[in-house]
């Protein structure tokens, strides 16, 4: 055995604890590295960034918890662009666990622990200002605090349940949901999560089907982002962004090149670069958790390269590469 | 004359191709664009309350000299299901207005006495209207409606126009005709597809390129024979309804036909139950056909487990008591292709994958020594099996696919033809191809 | 209270699963086992008041109008249980049969449409217009040239010799390969951004011991 | 019976919503709403499939006592206590479903706590492991064997230097080569690999309305 083949043979556990040390030294020796947003991200927020309070759209959590990593990052960077742009926002799911992903989110986003949150108010909260007919989001608003309550100090602004934010949640059979609500969204969600009815929320007045929504935020861990160009776009014309994870990614450069999709954050660093645009354009005041992780990804990424490389070194020079060939191999 | 349908087909294709882009008319515009949520919450509250007073009193309180929109037309929107009118009508004097805030579209079924809300515009939204997209207020097919328009100002008065009785009722339609090139590829594929199941159940001779890796698993299965260790054989974790699953069966059969007569071990653990019976058929049925079914080893084809990483767990301890000399990894797999051909690698074996799962072909690439990238998984079983029909639907995707090839060649040429010649043929071909973005 | 005892679950459960990587040990097996049984759970309690009570039990116990016939699903969706008795269990296959017949009825031409015609459409571009950049113009002719070429490498029923299918198919087994190049290094950067947040999970929302 | 009429329902169901989608009329709508309206529900009850088969298992596994029996508990306890908890009890008992989306309800039932203390970090940590593999597999198995596996790996070294921030440190072109790979030659090889696929699947799909693929219909009942 010479050395080359018992480096190869190297118990794989010490290159496990190699990786390891990668990710978390970082952690504690960032190194700050700037990002620059693509075109492709970019796409996306300049779409929203055209969009206001009289506008609608959906965020739609299409993941599961395996690929949260990547995909929340994104659902939470495009609701914080709409919460702060006061764009009403539906949200639903495409799988039931991605549900719960979504009730994370927003309960991220309105955690009054952390900087820059969203005060939350419910549904019944502010009952007496619907009840004077009050529908406009900048009336409410105003309404809201002449009743005395006031935006606390680490707050960025409010969320009015049923105004700002509908909560869907998940259905099966996804597709057709999406095809049904091309022509009613109540007709598939006669109410929220928690059982109001739609018919009731101003969003809904303003917005009943999808041809009244202006963009379509789908996060996928698979192929769920395609039935949104598949029942929604090419049904009624509906704008679709995708959020996907980074094993997808270049898979979907085709859509946007075609112009069915605004645009595409793939994996973390789509993400990150959201999330880079909204801190510049003063949406948020710090980064996310995506941020912060692509600047620990640069070891990582490093350290792959170099193992791919040592590896191929010593599988040439070991002579490895004589030993098992077939003939029918390219 | 078989070689020729393609072709003929093709010419079809662009012959009607060509009538359409001549004939067809331009589909009617959307006049506002509705995708833009359309009014202002605000001004939807004036509206509303200016629409719980009597109109006619409305009208009156306009001072004279105000002349209402008129001219009210209303169409039948077309390829709808009968559910929306387009409605439109010629301005007043409230063009140029700095108070005008927008219109609002009354309607009502002929014989009802109240008029009813059921739209409203901004000012930049021209001068029809789409009534019908509303869930609350649809349109119904062969309903006779009454329309009247109103100009609204900014103090909430309004100058509304005459009631006009719609001139059609809605209508539902049979064919949609922005459809036309959906149904045209629908229908060539249909037929190339059909026409060639029908051509293979005749015998007709179909050829089908050799596929380098069918050379490569007979001599996979030699070398392990030539060592005395046994094959590996993992038919994918997907279920029996997923195509790489079909095609990694089939192809086994002929793998286990070949071992049978050599007489190597072979071992092939499965993830899926309904998967696991149905290859422990086809094994079995491998080794009569071989004539050996007393050699046909009962514990060679068994069921691991259903979880993803435990499977894993399982064929990698297989791979490192048994050694085997050759792995095929063919059918479906996700993340843990990886974790399987790495370990193999380690182990010395000969390793042969194939897979439709694109994310995971690169590191099938990169560890094995032959991989069967997407759609040549399908080809090698179809090559395999030589059952007509499968070989039949090779055959008419590869027409399909040749007729792809032959546009975007006709568009490479065309491109090139407008940069020499400055002229725009490309947008010739893209008009003829083009579908419209909204059914 | 609760928030704290769950959190430190959940570390549990995390360090647990990555000892695997030491070993195979009886923590892991019980986290594998654990989280099949809790997301079908999961399953049938949001299928339940996402769609049995509100597109169902709803409608019929109030009476709306038609409403009756809903019970034409709900039965065909019961045969499903004939599947656990051996005499009738081919019941089974009619509610499938309803799913999979319907479902690719309307799949088909929007599949068509979406996934065939429409980048069809988007290969035909033109490759030099006045004011492109040089790397998109070349960009352009290797993507339509790429696309065509990988398509003869897919394409069976000609022998893959002579100019057009010869060179054709490898130039396409080339661009292929650099697509694949292209996932692999995204999915090398997925897997790692997972990881990633699991440390932030460990390190930041547990111990607190980073941001 | 056993096999024909389901044969023929997915004949006559493919063929008739093939063409639905070219009617516009208000008949052939609303055959399409009621397919709407009854696909989730007929799709909800084949849970119980996964159910039961996944109780089958495990229950016989603990009868039989087999290898590792104990922990199909670990399976069959959630399975069933987590919808009693989410739909029976009532709130006080730590039942309920979902309620922590912002604002002050924050009830965490034992469905919640299941969830995101159990499946959250469980399915995530799980996928996380692959990171360690991916490292390793680095190491001992990616070889640059012929000119196309080192084309691969070239494009998939560019690539991951273009996408982290310190690529544009070791060279500038890096992310700038890294997104054209992208945008171009690895976009006309998805391109045709989608047609490829989605030509697959049509035919597939059309070979089971036609009744030529019948694997779907498994095994009971010959």
């Amino acid at each position: 055995m010479n050395i080359w083949e018992k480096m190869l043979n190297v118990d794989r556990r010490w290159i496990f604890l190699l990786i390891g040390i990668a990710c978390v030294v970082p952690f504690f020796n960032p190194l700050g590295l700037p990002i620059l947003p693509s075109a492709e991200v970019m796409g996306i927020y300049d779409h929203i960034e055209g969009l206001g309070p009289d506008n609608a759209i959906i965020v739609s959590f299409d993941f599961e918890p395996g690929t949260a990593a990547e995909n929340q990052p994104m659902s939470v960077a495009a609701l914080r662009h709409a919460f702060a742009r006061n764009i009403p926002v539906y949200v639903t799911s495409y799988w039931p666990l991605g549900q719960a992903m979504a009730a994370m989110a927003i309960s991220e986003l309105t955690d009054e622990s952390l900087e820059d949150y969203f005060k939350y108010v419910e549904w019944e909260d502010w009952a007496s200002i619907r009840d004077q007919g009050i529908v406009d989001r900048a009336g409410i608003e105003e309404a809201w605090t002449a009743e005395g309550n006031t935006l606390p100090e680490n707050a960025r602004g409010w969320v009015f349940e049923g105004r700002d934010i509908a909560f869907l949640g998940y259905l099966p059979y996804f597709h057709l949901v999406i095809l049904g609500m091309t022509s009613s969204i109540a007709s598939q969600f006669p109410t929220d999560v928690s059982g109001t009815p739609l018919e009731e929320m101003p969003i809904y007045q303003d917005h009943k089907s999808l041809r009244d929504i202006d963009l379509a935020v789908t996060s996928a861990g698979g192929s769920a982002c395609v039935s949104w160009i598949t029942y929604g776009r090419e049904k009624i014309g509906l704008p679709i962004a995708f959020g996907v994870t980074a094993v997808m990614a270049t898979d979907y450069y085709i859509f946007i090149q075609s112009g069915q999709i605004v645009g595409q954050m793939g994996g973390l660093r789509g993400a990150a670069e959201y999330e880079v645009l909204l801190k510049e354009n003063g949406y948020n005041k710090g980064y996310g958790k995506a941020f912060i992780g692509m600047d620990v990804q640069n070891i990582a990424h490093l350290l792959i390269i170099f193992l791919v490389v040592l590896g191929n070194i010593a599988f040439f020079a070991g002579g490895f590469h004589k030993k098992t060939k077939l003939k029918g191999r390219r | 004359m078989l070689r020729k349908v393609p072709a003929l087909l093709l010419a079809l294709l662009l012959a009607t191709g060509l009538a359409w882009a001549q004939a067809e008319e331009p589909p009617p515009t959307e006049p506002a664009d509705t995708g833009e949520a359309a009014e202002t919450a605000e001004e939807a509250v004036v509206m509303e309350e200016v629409a719980e007073i009597e109109l006619s009193a409305l009208s009156a309180a306009v001072g004279d000299g105000m002349i209402s929109p008129g001219g009210i037309v209303v169409s039948d929107w077309p390829n709808d299901a009968g559910d929306a009118l387009l409605i439109s009508f010629e301005p007043g004097s409230e063009i140029g207005n700095d108070n005008f805030a927008g219109y609002a579209i009354y309607r009502r079924t002929q014989g009802e006495e109240e008029l009813v809300l059921v739209g409203t515009m901004e000012t930049d939204e021209g001068t029809s209207f789409i009534d019908g997209y509303d869930p609350d207020f649809i349109v119904e097919p062969g309903v006779q409606y009454e329309y009247q328009v109103a100009a609204v100002y900014l103090s909430g008065s309004e100058v509304a126009s005459d009631l006009v009785t719609a001139q059609v009722t809605a209508e539902g339609q049979l064919f949609h005709t922005g459809k036309v090139r959906v149904l045209v590829g629908c229908v060539l594929f249909l037929g190339l597809i059909l026409f060639y199941f029908h051509a293979a159940q005749r015998g007709v001779e179909m050829y089908l390129r050799p596929i380098a890796g069918i050379e490569a698993i007979d001599e996979a299965i030699g070398r392990a024979t030539e060592m005395g260790k046994p094959i590996l054989y993992v038919p994918g974790l997907g279920a029996i309804s997923d195509v790489a699953t079909i095609a990694s069966i089939t192809i086994l059969g002929r793998v286990a036909k070949k071992v049978a007569e050599y007489g190597t071990p072979l071992l092939v653990p499965n993830r899926d139950p309904i998967v696991y019976t149905i290859v422990e058929e086809t094994v079995k049925q491998a080794y009569m056909e071989a004539g050996r079914p007393d050699a046909f080893d009962k514990d060679s084809v068994f069921f691991l487990t259903q979880s993803q990483f435990a499977f894993v767990a399982g064929v990698n301890g297989i791979m490192m008591r048994e050694k085997p000399a050759t792995n095929f990894y063919l059918g479906l797999f996700w993340a843990e292709s990886l974790i399987l051909a790495e370990t193999g690698s380690l182990s010395g074996a000969i390793q042969i994958a194939g897979t439709d799962a694109v994310t995971q072909l690169p590191f099938f690439i990169t560890t094995c020594d032959y991989t069967l990238i997407g759609e040549e998984l399908y080809a090698a079983s179809a090559y395999l099996g030589r059952e007509p029909k499968q070989l039949g639907s090779i055959k008419g995707q590869d027409a399909c696919k040749g007729i792809i090839m032959a546009v975007i060649t006709l568009g490479l040429l065309l491109a090139l033809t407008d940069i020499i010649t400055g002229t725009e043929t490309l947008d010739w071909l893209k008009n003829v191809i083009t579908m419209p973005i909204v059914d | 209270m609760t928030e704290t005892i769950g959190l430190w679950v959940a570390a549990l459960f995390t360090i647990g699963i990555y000892s695997f990587l030491y070993k195979e040990n009886p923590l892991y097996r019980l986290a594998e086992h654990l989280v099949i049984g809790v997301s079908l759970g999961y399953n049938i309690a949001i299928t339940y008041t996402n769609v049995i009570q509100p597109k169902l039990l709803d409608p019929i116990s109030s009476g709306e109008q038609g409403a009756w016939l809903l019970l034409v699903p709900a039965i065909l969706g019961l045969l499903y249980i004939t599947r656990f008795f051996p005499g009738v269990g081919w019941l089974s296959r009619y509610p499938m049969a309803f799913l999979m017949g319907a479902g690719m009825g309307v799949g088909f031409p929007l599949s068509m449409k979406a996934q065939v015609l429409r980048q069809l459409e988007a290969s035909l571009i033109p490759l030099y217009e006045t004011g492109m950049a040089w790397d998109v113009v070349i960009g352009n002719v290797v993507m339509v040239l790429g696309t065509l070429a990988a398509l003869i490498y897919f394409f069976f029923s000609k022998p893959h010799k002579g100019l057009f299918f010869g060179t054709g198919s490898k130039i396409g087994i080339w661009v292929i390969m650099i697509g694949f190049g292209a996932t692999f290094g995204f999915t090398v950067m997925g897997r790692i951004s997972l990881l990633i947040g699991r440390i932030q999970f460990l390190l930041g929302d547990w111990l607190h011991i980073i941001e | 019976m056993k096999r024909s009429i389901p044969l023929a329902i997915v004949m006559v169901g493919g063929i008739l919503f093939m063409i639905q989608y070219f009617i516009p009329h208000q008949h052939s709508q609303t055959l399409f709403d009621y397919y709407t309206q009854w696909a989730p529900i007929v799709g909800a009850f084949a849970l119980v499939l996964g159910v039961g088969s996944l109780y089958r298992l495990h229950s016989h596994k603990i009868k039989r006592k087999a290898k590792n029996w104990q922990y199909s508990y670990a399976v069959l306890v959630p399975l069933f206590l987590i919808p009693i908890f989410a739909l029976i009890m009532p709130e006080s008992l730590g039942g309920g479903i979902m309620q922590n989306m912002g604002g002050d309800r924050v009830t965490q039932g034992v469905f919640d706590f299941a969830y995101l203390n159990v499946q959250v970090p469980i399915q995530a940590t799980m996928f996380s492991l692959l990171a360690f593999y991916i490292a390793s597999a680095a190491f001992r198995a990616f070889r640059a064997k012929s000119a196309l596996a080192s084309i691969l790996l070239i494009a998939a070294v560019i690539v991951m230097l273009g996408q982290v921030p310190i690529g544009e440190l070791i060279g500038k072109w890096f992310p700038k080569i890294g997104l054209w790979i992208l945008r171009y030659p690895n976009l006309g090889a998805k391109r045709a690999i989608a047609l490829g696929v989605g030509f697959g699947m049509l035919a597939t799909q059309l070979k089971i309305i036609f009744g030529v693929e019948r694997n779907w219909l498994g095994g009971a009942g010959k």
